[in-house]
């Protein structure tokens, strides 16, 4: 339901906005080509895929309760991805900006804090490693 | 009593398994699990402390009891989006 | 350069991604079908052109400033608009989230606070009026 | 000397026109401007004390002095996004 294997069209999950919303504020992480200085060649993504699920879910419920008025929409991809691919897409619909950026901050954040997916850095030389971002500065 | 484990990420790559049956005692704990586990691969605890847990898919704490046919997994640190 | 009379295809705009971008936050400003508890038919948005072009580009200029890894795309409708067509459209790339949040809610904060662009809501009675944000609640 | 004068939104609605070219006095102000018109236009002041003002499409304070061949326009509170 909001993981797939399937590439993120981002532009297709923007349409769903109901006539009585204002705003719609997305977050897209992408897969890029640098990570802590090294080069990144592609990333392949893991999860605990029923427990990914659930959590996202808690999280997506967990908005509607914060913010009763915005609609969130999540995907997240899972597999082998390379550079410039879409691996989470947030879309939050509201009546107004303000809450559309706030839902969409606080999806995109808490997805990252909790849910169980991990990412393998593939460099250009064949190695990989796991990321670790409790190691890493809190905005990266 | 037996529990089904889940390694992912490092602690599959340390483990060199997906997952596997185990046999515990009676009235062990999530904790009492971790310091089995780290006993046998001390790989483990490359990762420092005892990593979140989850028992039947929702995160729980390190005092939680296993009860038979658990599903249980300790998780590396995760880096989703 | 950045208004335009002709609509906007949100989805196109997010395509510019760079290869060094991980994070991608966008912001669509939408007619919707109320406003302050009046039901709305359509939106005629009119500009001080010339001028709103060149506040844009000041603002694009000092986002680049504060945000020198992001890269900020803006493009304001002006003409007649029907509910659901997109007025603005901003889409913020970054290496990182953080940043990338922050260059895009500084966009439309200040686009909404300074361009020379005024609205006039026209009611599904034929009636309409201009649209005046200093009389209501800085989130709308 | 004369000055190119732009309406907009609800200034164009109260004066009945988009623009006009307008003689005033040299060394008027931007304020001075704005008194003159309300004194013709009273409906100006329905949005209180004087609005932002541009000269040649640039914003400018109310103690700008005008000169020959400006571009001047008093802005109705902005509404764009």
């Amino acid at each position: 339901m909001y993981l797939t294997d399937a590439p993120i069209d981002a532009a297709s999950l923007l349409a769903a906005a109901r006539t009585s919303d204002g705003g719609v504020c997305s977050f897209f992480g992408v897969v890029r080509d640098h990570h802590l200085g090294r080069a990144t060649k592609r990333i392949a993504y893991e999860s605990y895929g029923p427990m990914a699920e659930a959590e996202i879910g808690k999280i997506v419920e967990g908005l509607a309760r914060e913010w009763p008025d915005t609609q969130v929409l999540v995907r997240h991809r899972v597999g082998m991805l390379e550079i410039g691919d879409v691996a989470v897409a947030i879309v939050a619909w509201s009546p107004h900006r303000a809450e559309s950026f706030a839902a969409c901050r606080a999806a995109i954040d808490r997805i990252k804090a909790t849910v169980p997916i991990w990412k393998r850095e593939i460099h250009p030389d064949g190695t990989s490693e796991w990321v670790n971002p409790t190691s890493e500065s809190p905005s990266r | 009593m037996r529990i089904r484990l889940l390694y992912f990420a490092t602690f599959r790559d340390v483990s060199g398994r997906d997952s596997e049956e185990r046999q515990v005692a009676g009235g062990s704990k999530v904790s009492d699990l971790w310091r089995e586990l780290t006993g046998e691969m001390p790989g483990l605890l490359r990762t420092g402390s005892m990593p979140p847990a989850a028992v039947n898919r929702e995160y729980t704490g390190p005092d939680t009891v296993l009860a038979e046919g658990d599903e249980v997994a300790f998780l590396p640190p995760v880096a989703g989006g």
